[in-house]
């Protein structure tokens, strides 16, 4: 029978999922034990696994990740939890220059099979250091897989693929979909890593989205379904490996894309996506690529600051018709 | 820990001290009254219980020198002399607030008052406030940076570099430590290899190793007053233990039930402001005088919370201010 | 009379102009002082302006960028040098997090006039984690600019206009340009943040690079004429602030658009342009805009391997070719 | 600094002991040769004068003992047991070496031997040494992680991470400094806030304050011997500092003039290989079986090096190999 969670609790139920079934996942952060995590996402698990497996960690970013590092070395599958994403720039060296280029440089000799999960995203008025969106970061450095899902089935679908990939992958929660709920079929769950999910159809535009700007894509395309635009609505799931045959091929049926993206502006995972597009699908674009971002700001506290900007839904609604203009 | 009661402090210092803690606890009970009510959005980590420590420094600092403190920093802020209303305002994410509400509660700025910013990622302010003892010391202005931290922060990288950059280049900089015995909310020392997380950690820079009673003003005043001057006559760094306790939880989120209710109740009893006014009633203050400072401290904090509420919210357009020095977010031409 | 020097000598005649300047103006790092850097790009400064003003640093890249920013709040204007650009890794949360969003999270109450120098780029054999090209990084964070030159005179005009320059600047050396020569004029020399420069002009293609990729495309475009393709080469020189303004004018000319990036493949500086093109200039664009960048790889140490990882003047030429057919 | 000779070493552990010095001493000298003939490229760091440390610790390892090194790692990585032409290639940049040229000089990984990566960015390390160290832990295997860095390391904020988890966690790792006085040009002693770089901060995470003679293999060996076996004991973390000194400069760049010329002919006097081999000869190997040893090197060695420049460079293609597990570099579908 299907149940419907949310995302914060799809996050504990696809840890506890996989730690069942494999007693070499490890779950170490700070707070992540007693506490439950500060978002709530890991409450229960010290009880079930024990303080050996589900254990908290001083506030030593590098000291976390490097031992995870090091762990996945010595043959045990660890989960690190960065409680703010934010954060990953306290322990960037171990992520985007040891944990990314060690295989390669080792020429195979070692394999990292380790998760990062970490809480990203704006809405919760957290201010710039508490907020960003940093998936390009992670997209940007080659030998890291990049997931952000955008609701609780994908969030134990891909975590649950993410800590059996044998690569290093980090796991994007977004603060403001913890609450949001959603149905999830019973026993085990499994996705793949790598695989976009067209979440609307739509034959006028197409609206590539990832984790909460997917939820707000949705509500701009219903809404712009009444101004007789039929958009398509593509939640991309996974950064690394990119699902370039789904958006390629929904951007060629349009030929009219937008990103919606809650990154700055610039470098965000949309300018790739774009230049992908532009590269391979050009003479299938019927009109510019349009970026819908968060302006490239660093993001203010005031509620209604953050608002103005984020991309809103009026804001993708406005965007999109003003270029059909 | 030194227990001692100081003697130093003057009747006039211990007045001053005892409004400013009032003013710190007064000011995080509105906070948090507002935030009930809806209006502090976000998050906000209250110092309650920890104001002696706040106050101590405060009123033994120079009016330039300089103060770096954490998300848990509103009394330090405040106490160094910013406008409660701007400060209030800021929480309340308005268009008076001391950074137009850009900062939030968490990122509190006043460089009039020479508090140099809350920092939000834990360690973050240790180096920066070593950057600014150290141009400090090359302009010859005399000023003594003074930056606060948790204990939580003592296991942090930052802290490490920091502490030790500031002894090598014996930097006019004093290090508190305000160990209230938790991180979030794991204790410290179930992360932390030594007992005293700051204090047994001081003989790895060099430095005279400092644990105080973080709920006794007089206390804090004094080792205040000691470690400004040996940071401003060239001694350089100090590295100051202050063991307190916070009376709520870590944040607006935490209801604290980690914690062990004697453990709690133990530091209710020493909640530094009743024992302060005791002291300061023992030691001759009257009640009369007493009554009005308190007086004064309730008005004017609920001054500053009128103020804030009466703030409007910040226009929309400011949300794309300030990224650049020509005011402006412009990044091409 | 013109002089002719090196691209590390115009470091520290730019850093020696602009101490002399101004006595606010500090230097800090590893082994800048008496060893006169590791790449011998500050030898004399310690002389001239003393163990105070020309610093060396313990191994703290945190402490380092640390106090630049704190120095910067209290009246100095410090150059911090960051000897590898990969190491930014490991002080990347004083870059990313607090010097670049200070200013906007006081509302301006804080200035933070200060430099990172650092070397980057490839092509010295020294493998994955010395050898990054890392502008991409710094321009996908709002509040920072972004600088980096590829020759002499640049060099010591973009690092003047770094110096006077109110807000923070990440100041990239290219490694595999410092013995090269370049002829600067006499006296001091100043220079503009945000101006690109038109290297070569050509009618047929344009060629848009940074830094080491910029005499490799010219001496792609060279060999392009005797193909019978003029191509234009614009050397970025800053990728914050941007000169759209010479980027749109060139490719709407030639409407064929090459970026040549040192960069892994994913989210680099040419992914956002080629967006910015697309959504600025699609009209006047005649073919898919192409990226000829480092594979999405880490890159390796041994020389063959080096040489076919980074774009060549060879691979520019066939790209170019290919695209034309 | 303890300078007793150690009574434990038995002739025979003695005689391995000097013979690998031997053989990280050849290595370097080739490598530095082969460099010279422009064979080696990009930089390479030689530990020459500093074998006594390697030496002693993999003679006191067991065969799945982990070893994590840095830049300065050819002794390391060699004395584990890596195979000396596949070390020498990788130097070189050929197909045959460890990492197929993709890791060079300063990134020379032998998962077989136990010898798990020289890491070039200073600190990264610790931490990752820490974890392996807690997956040993928790599988039961028995394993010791061995972490060796410089003096320049401890001022880092990895290191200082690093330290207060092993220990928090109670890991079987031992951290050993190699203090060569100097970080790159910059003596230690000149950006280190206290005077023995490791040593004085061991207190800082509970640990025993030890600082070992790092020119002496006896003493090597024995401090390996004891703190190995604590560590394998469930005794938790060690911090040595072995005091050493590099005959040549910091990298091949270096020609090391900022060293006073009376400090380096000093430590060339208590240059450990001759050392070793005069203590050797007083206790009764004979200079029959010292010359064995020495020819069975330099022969070993020189295969070595020819082996290594027999070695093809490798292809092409193998640059967009092994980015994923995959084997290949793709990051799309
Ligand atoms: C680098 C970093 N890691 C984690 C956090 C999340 N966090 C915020 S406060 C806190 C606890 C800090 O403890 P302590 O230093 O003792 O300060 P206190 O809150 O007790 O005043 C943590 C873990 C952070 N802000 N920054
Ligand atoms: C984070 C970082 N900063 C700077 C460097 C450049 N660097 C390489 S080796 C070195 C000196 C290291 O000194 P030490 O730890 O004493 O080791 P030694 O070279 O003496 O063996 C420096 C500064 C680096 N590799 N990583
Ligand atoms: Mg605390
Ligand atoms: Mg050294």
């Amino acid at each position: 029978m299907a149940e419907l969670i949310t995302y914060r609790e799809a996050v504990a139920k696809a840890l506890a999922q996989e730690m069942s079934r494999d007693e070499t996942v490890y779950l170490i952060g700070e707070d992540v034990a007693a506490a439950g995590g500060v978002f709530k996402t890991t409450p229960g698990l010290l009880e079930q696994f024990g303080p050996k497996r589900v254990r908290d960690t001083p506030i030593s970013e590098e000291a976390i990740v490097g031992a995870a590092m090091g762990a996945a070395m010595n043959g045990l599958r660890p989960v690190a939890e960065i409680m703010f994403s934010d954060f990953l720039a306290t322990c960037w060296d171990l992520v985007a220059n040891q944990i990314a280029k060690t295989r390669y440089m080792t020429d195979g000799q070692v394999a990292l099979p380790l998760v990062i999960r970490t809480a990203n995203g704006a809405g919760v008025r957290f201010g710039a250091q508490h907020s960003q969106s940093l998936e390009n970061w992670a997209m940007s450095v080659p030998g890291l897989k990049v997931v952000a899902p955008s609701n609780p089935r994908d969030v134990i679908e891909l975590m649950a693929a993410s800590i059996r990939d044998p690569d290093p992958v980090i796991f994007f929660e977004h603060k403001g979909l913890f609450a949001d709920r959603g149905e999830i079929p019973e026993g085990e769950l499994v996705g793949d890593l790598g695989k976009a999910a067209v979440v609307r159809s739509g034959t006028d535009v197409t609206l590539l989205a990832l984790a909460a700007m997917v939820p707000r894509s949705l509500e701009a395309a219903e809404k712009l379904s009444a101004h007789g635009v039929e958009a398509g609505v593509v939640d991309l799931r996974c950064l690394v490996p990119l699902d370039t045959q789904t958006i390629l091929a929904e951007a060629s049926a349009t030929g009219r894309v937008y990103t919606v993206e809650e990154n700055p502006r610039l470098c965000g995972w949309g300018a790739e996506i774009v230049s992908i597009i532009v590269e391979e699908a050009f003479y299938d674009l019927d009109a510019p690529i349009v970026r819908i971002t968060t302006e490239h700001i660093p993001l203010p506290s005031s509620d209604p600051l953050e608002d103005a900007a984020l991309p809103s839904a009026d804001r993708i609604i406005e965007t999109v018709l003003r270029s059909l203009d | 820990m030194s227990e001692a009661v100081s003697t130093k402090t003057g009747s006039g210092a211990r007045l001053g001290i005892y409004r400013m803690m009032l003013e710190a606890r007064r000011f995080e009970d509105r906070a948090h009254q507002l935030f009930m009510e809806g209006l502090v959005r976000g998050t906000s980590h209250l110092a309650t219980g920890q104001e002696a420590v706040a106050a101590g420094y405060a009123a033994a600092m120079q009016p330039d020198d300089l103060t770096f403190c954490t998300y848990r920093g509103h009394h330090h802020t405040l106490l160094r002399g910013t406008p409660a209303g701007k400060l209030m305002a800021e929480l309340l994410g308005r268009a008076d607030g001391v950074c137009g509400g850009k900062g939030g509660s968490m990122h509190l700025t006043w460089v009039p008052a020479g508090a140099m910013g809350s920092y939000a990622i834990v360690g973050a302010h240790l180096p920066i406030a070593v950057g600014a003892a150290w141009a400090a010391q090359e302009r010859g202005s005399g000023q003594v940076a003074v930056c606060f931290f948790g204990d939580g922060t003592t296991n942090i990288g930052a802290f490490h570099e920091a502490l030790n950059l500031a002894v090598v280049w014996n930097l006019p900089i004093v290090f508190v430590c305000e160990n209230n015995l938790y991180m979030e909310y794991t204790p410290i020392g179930s992360v932390t290899a030594v007992e005293r997380p700051a204090a047994d950690r001081a003989a790895a820079y060099g430095l005279e190793d400092i644990q105080v009673d973080g709920n006794d003003p007089d206390v804090m005043y004094e080792v205040a007053l000691t470690t400004l001057a040996k940071a401003r006559d060239g001694g350089g760094p100090s590295l100051v233990e202050a063991v307190t306790y916070r009376h709520a939880g870590h944040s607006k989120a935490d209801p604290a039930t980690y914690r062990p209710p004697e453990e709690v109740e133990q530091w209710l009893k020493r909640d530094p402001i009743p024992m302060y006014r005791r002291r300061l009633s023992e030691s001759g203050t009257t009640e009369e005088e007493l009554l009005q400072v308190e007086q004064k401290v309730e008005s004017s904090i609920e001054a500053a919370v009128e103020e804030a509420k009466a703030s409007p919210d910040p226009s929309v357009a400011s949300t794309w201010t300030e990224v650049w020095a020509d005011g402006g977010f412009r990044w091409r031409n």
